[in-house]
């Protein structure tokens, strides 16, 4: 087998020096009635030619944004991912390597980690950043873990205007963590913060999201403070990609930033794996989940790195961890780093106005009803005249997937297409989706 | 070496945003950005340099041996980078119309099928992110399982062996934690066990072959008596490189399983990850899975979103599906054959441990299974030589050390797992630098104590980074650097 | 710009430190004349992202193996590359470096050539080989060269059977090397020893190709040694990835053993870069072109590698060196070792062994007459009751290439079709290939 | 480090080809192979580590610094090895009918446009595989054109500064050489030139910038001289990165040029190559290029082979077409700005030049363009040490050395050009190093003759390696590992 690397004559030397005449003694310890007596009953192996083309074979029937022009986004972006992030993902050192338990052998990615912590508190406005969470939902139930155990609250408010998504996972890991959930209708697209007011009595924390699901900008500074007013941790969930522009979540008030890391760095590559990011107050950095780096010095005084704060984690603390997490997304995210550096400040400005650019013109380029009046970022929700999934599988078959169907998550919407509109599409692109919508409607 | 933002200067730069060129609009005042984020300044050779610097300093399975106990570290092949990066898969967007990724679900659902052939289990969900993630999932399933039943159990049962993860868990999924011991020969103590089992009970949670590197003898009775109160068991799926092809938990008795792709299947751990853990589970529980599920109707595949009687999901959309590509390319690459990886791990690991127990201590003398616990408390007691100093020592050696001081139930642990990808004179390297540094901690302790010295930083002060935490670049202390 | 790296600030110091007040100065040593006083008339500068949109828009209109079943041969072959080559690539150390001129900072690939240089010879069965040429025609001139230099005779003789572009760059080099070309027809498809050892008298190499153009088995055991009879060096043009079954050149008495590496380690390309391999008897080393790698010590006595035998060469040898070759294909013919190195004996012999099976199967299945009744290896030419070109059009429509049209080179093969079978084909693809041809013959 | 051979182990193997159960069919017995060739037989895992052991013994532009003269090793940027690498491109065969290629077609096309623009000629081939084909080809060129013309010259004129393949190139290309020296200021020898050129004189091969970096400021004269012969001017373009955008060979009055893809226009040096030659030339030499040649018709791009007068193909097909990929994607990343990339490495390589001119001797004191020329004698003179012992003690400041001992007019060459690619702080590192080496020469020279001390190796005994040639793996003394 391609993969192993014992001859014949290995395998007998090994036996003898372990004192057994076959390679089933070992497995002597197994009772004999749960020891499976046939081959696994699964596909025959595939010599790598014919592994690559099955898997090509697979991958071809699949459209893919190279062969349909899609506007796809409701949460993952087709953001452009810079080349130097493939030098990243090829370097063995990094793809083979794990958790840097051991920091003298682990040096380069613990730089890498300290540096992506920093690049997140910068964009975020808080002080530090754990080394990722699963994804953008996930991170979302740790934030409201932090908040209740900072707080001696057990409900959690979200705003109706955050990913669908993000709050049904919240509530699949509430009733585990004894957390009552509260969901805050939207008017109008975004949430009204007298509303969000009243709901946040006695919360642990009201997260809500900037720019929103429907591409709305929420009046995120009001809805922070009147958590914050009612004693409730104000937390954002906010696009990487948004915040060249957008104002940093920490400087009007949150407790927390988190998010889906995806739009930065990480193709969509049908769900992941890509990395969440956590972002916090110093406040809460010893109720954080999951592995820090931190700075420090080695026997001579020089710089180096290393995992902190361990006394957090499951490996030390077992049942009175702050998380269970162990396994985390720590390549994706520094493909986001690599992302960040190669944009640099005025890169990321300039991504976030071409996207914004791009949705005014597409607003008045499609010449549909806009759901919503208020100001968007990258997405705009448009009324159709008939059903959203009716009009995409009329589109589609012109080659052009013309974006998420709101109807899927609000049923209300049944007939508003939210459009998604990132930097690697172009003004010509918004005309032939303009056309596309004319004759299909 | 330099931090990146240590080689910025204002004005560098890399990327560009076209600019087409339209009207710029303007964001309300109130929510334009005040002071930009101070993100590297960098053209793109001193990035390229940057991260190869960093790799120079990472030590990865492709620069050498990595037996970290748990981990299983195997080597990662590259056709499943290839496979991995197919545009058909790399640009499909997860909210594709399913008529638009039948390849995409095609290949979930043919991993769901070995998967599930695997565990000897008949319904799969690929959902969760990683082992850790599993093992919540499986304890939400048997909240959903008893719920159902109008049952009240609030106990959950795990080893004092277990890894820190699975009480962890325990607490997240809100259930109460009771421990039981292990024996003299590092089986579950069945006469602690049957003392603690009880109504209340949900189940247990176990990983067969234990962190001991040993599997359960009484499994069975195990099964038996957590069933026979009406219970349920998780099989931590952590060691299932151990039994591949060759004992199946559904088999042993385990109504709940999760994998960990990234160790048993090979998704390159990344520096941390990312991971994959699948959970399968017996049919009596399929309904409670994570929706969506993946399903066939004749030769159509699509996302089940319509399960009313599911926990809900664990995360965003059906899981992390560019791991699932290099999962399943590797399991194609074997077929069958997946019983010899787990031969070799188990005979790999064999080989090391006769070949170490006469200078190590070794706590419970039996064959091992893929990975084994040796003790240096022989070596602290006659030389005041530690496991740290052992595992610091070995990176001399150019050899990743093994997980140390875990499991718990050994003093001095070292915890070792070759994996089948290791070649004869890898271990025997391995072995020889293991005997050379027993023998250096009786001729010149302090080299160990001193260890590593080969490495581009020596041994750190970890007790200054926990006391006074600097978590961030500090920019303040280097206004010259800043935009 | 994104590849440049000096800030206004730092342009500034470093003028000063010139003592000039601008950068035009610098250039005031250039006649005014002879400068260019406008902007360069050339497309505007693109952004990463545009750039990756127009060369993935000028890729999508090239017909590839992944869009197009191909039989194309004809001296490029699709075989397999493996993904470990990727690896190789993709490690900048070995992309961004040059010529191992310093051999302390350069071992790795000063290594890795000597391990290229040994399976050359041991697949050749030859005693020396450089670091590569640039392609399997330019190394047939060089093999001329050392032939004529070798020797005291001014002709060389070449098989019709031998790839015509090998045979057109041999001719356009032979003026300036002051070599008579001679050409041998072939007999029914292969070139028959008796003519060849009339030719050979006073010639100073003859050249011959196995499995020649026309994929059919040379007798090339007697082609030696009729050539080695009249005096003159048999040089065998051969294939790396049938050296798995057929006999080494060395094995029959060939002087030197040339060739193009592309089908073993590089995809076609479009025409390149490949590396042409040069293995010669150890007589010829003195003589031969370009750059080899040896084995010594450095002080400790340690094994090491360097560039030796240089005194050939034009950086030490200007007008008298054996070849002016200074950049050669060094990274390909490295490919070319990894990937024999991941087929080892077993594999190469595997790869074979299933494309002469496939070919066999081809003969049968596709049921055309075979133009030449001789043994044939990967590749065969089939007559076609229309013109190749017009059958070639037509196939093309439904999906299939059928392969190279013969009568591009031999006017009178304009019905003769060339198809190539390499371990990537299966016999599915050969029937799909045999019910494309019936259908539009 | 081991050989791959020598982590050979008879029965290990990685690659399998398919089996498709088709009859097995004989070959001829007298055309088998009759012994199997002792390829090494690794198990992919080991491959892996092998390759990334020796790229970890193998110094690159990504690695550091790398002014080493006459090469321009500017940084390669990645996005290149994006688009070269695209199924469309890698996977084109190069008999695809024109129909079938024409995105390949209009990228040549376009490549060659914008080469001819830089070079101010009109007409270009993409095949020569490099420079120094690209030489060889012009050569032949001229060679066609005289022919052409009936008249009979066989005369080349170089220059005493010129690289090695100059002279090379002209004794293949059946020429006659003859030798032309250099001034005081560097500049060609106007005088000694004008005796040697006559009616016999084919033409000239000329850097320009020369080998010392230095614009030669009597180039309309000479090409006045040459012209008036009725003889031609190649322009060797291995230096053209110090130019473009700012002067052109054509304007220069040079007739053919070529250009080094893999310096000028980045495509990698891969550790010797590929690279590209493309040569330009004046129409009245246009009918003599090299077959085929890529034209344009209308919409359509196609390949042109029926150039009666072409000189025929100097390599396969119409060129390196995965160079084109990657220097086309260069240029287009800059577009006119490629003025820019020049003004940077002239800027750069005057900054070094005017830090240095102190410490070490600089036999012609001018603005330097692209690059410079320094000699260590002052050094040798003063303190027995030389330009190798120099360069060999920049590899402990992990900087590789600059070219030494070349051009041959200067003793003690040290020639340096740093590129555009490199910030002021590697500029300032290398100029830091240099100086600190000045000091070492008077104060611990031994050091130097003993660097360097930090590399994998010590230096070689490379009289040895030419004395007693070991070319290749000596299976023999090691039969344990033969299959
Ligand atoms: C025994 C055991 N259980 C659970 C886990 C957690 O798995 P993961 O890291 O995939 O979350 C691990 C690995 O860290 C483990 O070793
Ligand atoms: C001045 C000069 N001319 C010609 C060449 C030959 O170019 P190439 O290496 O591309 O064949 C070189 C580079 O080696 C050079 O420096």
């Amino acid at each position: 087998m391609s993969y192993l690397g014992l001859t014949d004559a290995d395998r007998e030397e090994m036996l003898a020096a372990i004192g057994v005449a076959t390679v089933d003694e070992l497995f002597a310890q197994i009772p004999a009635s749960v020891r499976l007596d046939r081959d696994l009953d699964v596909p025959p192996a595939l010599p790598e030619v014919q592994l690559v083309a099955h898997l090509s074979e697979l991958a071809g029937r699949n459209a893919h944004t190279g062969v349909e022009l899609s506007f796809l986004g409701a949460g993952i972006y087709d953001h452009y991912v810079p080349a130097v992030v493939d030098v990243l993902l090829s370097r063995g050192e990094f793809l083979t390597a794990y958790t840097p338990y051991q920091p003298e052998m682990s040096q380069g990615v613990l730089q890498a980690i300290f540096e992506y912590q920093t690049v997140i508190c910068e964009l975020t406005g808080l002080d530090v950043s754990n080394a990722s969470g699963y994804d953008g939902t996930t991170v979302a139930a740790d934030a409201c873990f932090v908040a209740k155990h900072t707080s001696d609250r057990a409900k959690v408010v979200l705003a109706e205007t955050l990913n669908p998504q993000v709050r049904h996972v919240v509530k699949t890991y509430a009733t585990g963590f004894g957390l009552e959930v509260v969901e805050v209708p939207h008017r109008g697209g975004t949430i009204d913060p007298d509303d969000l007011a009243v709901a946040s009595a006695d919360a642990a924390a009201v997260m809500f999201q900037q720019p929103n699901f429907f591409g709305c900008l929420e009046p995120a500074p009001e809805l922070a403070a009147a958590a914050a007013e009612a004693g409730a941790h104000p937390i954002a969930h906010v696009d990487l990609m948004s915040l060249g522009l957008l104002e940093a979540p920490g400087a009007y008030g949150c407790a927390m930033a988190i998010g889906e890391g995806q739009s930065v760095g990480c193709p969509p590559l049908y769900g992941g794996p890509h990395y969440g990011f956590f972002a916090a107050r110093q406040e809460f950095v010893r109720r954080m989940p999951g592995r820090i780096v931190g700075e420090t010095v080695d026997l001579d005084g020089e710089r180096a790195f290393v995992l902190t704060l361990q006394t957090r984690e499951q490996h030390i603390r077992r049942e009175k961890a702050t998380s269970n997490i162990t396994t985390n997304q720590t390549l994706l995210a520094l493909a986001g780093l690599v992302t960040l550096t190669w944009l640099g400040p005025q890169g990321l400005r300039e991504v976030g106005e071409t996207c914004f650019a791009l949705t005014e013109y597409a607003k008045e380029r499609l010449g549909l009803p806009l759901v919503f009046e208020r100001p968007t970022f990258k997405e705009v929700a448009v009324r159709l005249p008939r059903p959203a999934r009716d009009v995409i599988r009329d589109a589609r078959t012109l080659g052009v997937h013309p974006g998420y169907a709101l109807g899927r998550d609000y049923p209300e919407m049944d007939d508003v297409l939210l459009v998604a509109l990132t930097e690697k599409r172009t003004p010509a692109d918004v005309d032939r989706l303009a056309a596309v919508l004319a004759e299909v409607c | 070496m330099e931090l990146i933002f240590e080689k910025s200067r204002v004005g560098r730069r890399a990327g560009r945003a076209p600019d087409y060129g339209l009207p710029k609009p303007e964001l309300p005042l109130e929510l334009r950005r005040t002071h930009p984020p101070r993100l590297p300044e960098v053209a793109e050779p001193e990035i390229v340099r940057h991260i190869t610097a960093l790799a120079d300093r990472t030590f990865g399975v492709d620069t050498g041996f990595y037996p970290l106990g748990s981990c299983t570290m195997k080597h990662n092949p590259r056709v499943n980078e290839r496979v991995g990066g197919l545009p058909g898969f790399r640009d499909l967007h997860p909210h594709q119309e399913d008529e638009g990724a039948q390849g995409a679900l095609e290949l979930m659902w043919r991993l769901q099928a070995i998967l599930a052939e695997i565990a000897g289990l008949p319904a799969v969900t690929l959902q969760p992110a990683a082992g850790s993630q599993g093992e919540l999932t499986g304890l939400m399933l048997m909240r959903a399982y008893f719920r159902d039943r109008g049952e009240e159990r609030d106990t959950i049962v795990t080893a004092d062996t277990a890894h820190g993860t699975n009480p962890a868990s325990v607490t997240m999924a809100g259930f109460r934690l009771e421990r039981v011991e292990t024996d003299a020969r590092g089986n579950l103590d069945l006469d602690d066990l049957r003392g603690k089992v009880n109504e209340r009970t949900a189940g247990l949670m176990l990983t067969n072959p234990s962190t001991l590197g040993l599997f359960d003898e009484g499994i069975e009775e195990v099964a038996r008596i957590f069933h026979d109160a009406g219970a349920l068991l998780y099989y931590d799926g952590a060691n299932l490189n151990a039994v591949v092809g060759i004992s199946r938990p559904g088999d042993m008795g385990f109504d709940i399983v999760h994998y960990n792709l990234h160790k048993t299947f090979s998704q390159p751990h990344g520096g941390g990850g990312p991971g994959g853990g699948p959970v399968a589970v017996r049919d009596t529980i399929e309904s409670y899975l994570p929706a969506p599920v993946v399903v066939r109707d004749g030769d159509v595949y699509r996302l089940d979103h319509d399960r009313p009687k599911s926990i809900g999901r664990v995360r965003g959309f059906a899981g992390p599906f560019g791991v699932f590509v290099r999962s399943y390319a590797f399991m194609r690459a074997y077929g069958p054959e997946l019983r010899e990886m787990s031969e070799v791990a188990v005979l790999n690991a064999n080989y090391v441990l006769a070949r170490l127990k006469d200078v190590y201590d070794l706590p419970y003398d039996r064959i091992c299974m893929h990975e084994f616990v040796l003790s240096a408390r022989n070596l602290k007691r006659e030389h005041g030589i530690t496991a740290l100093d052992v595992a610091k020592r070995l990176m001399d050696h150019r050899i990743h050390p093994p997980t140390i001081y875990f499991p718990l139930v050994v003093p001095e642990a070292l915890m070792i797992e070759p994996t089948e990808t290791e070649t004869k004179e890898r271990l025997d390297g391995f072995v020889d630098a293991m005997r050379r540094i027993a023998e250096e901690a009786a001729e010149s302790p302090e080299v160990l104590k001193e260890a590593p010295h080969s490495r581009p930083v020596r041994r750190l002060d970890e007790v200054r980074a926990a006391k006074q935490p600097v978590l961030r670049y500090l920019f303040d202390e280097h206004p010259a650097l800043v935009s």
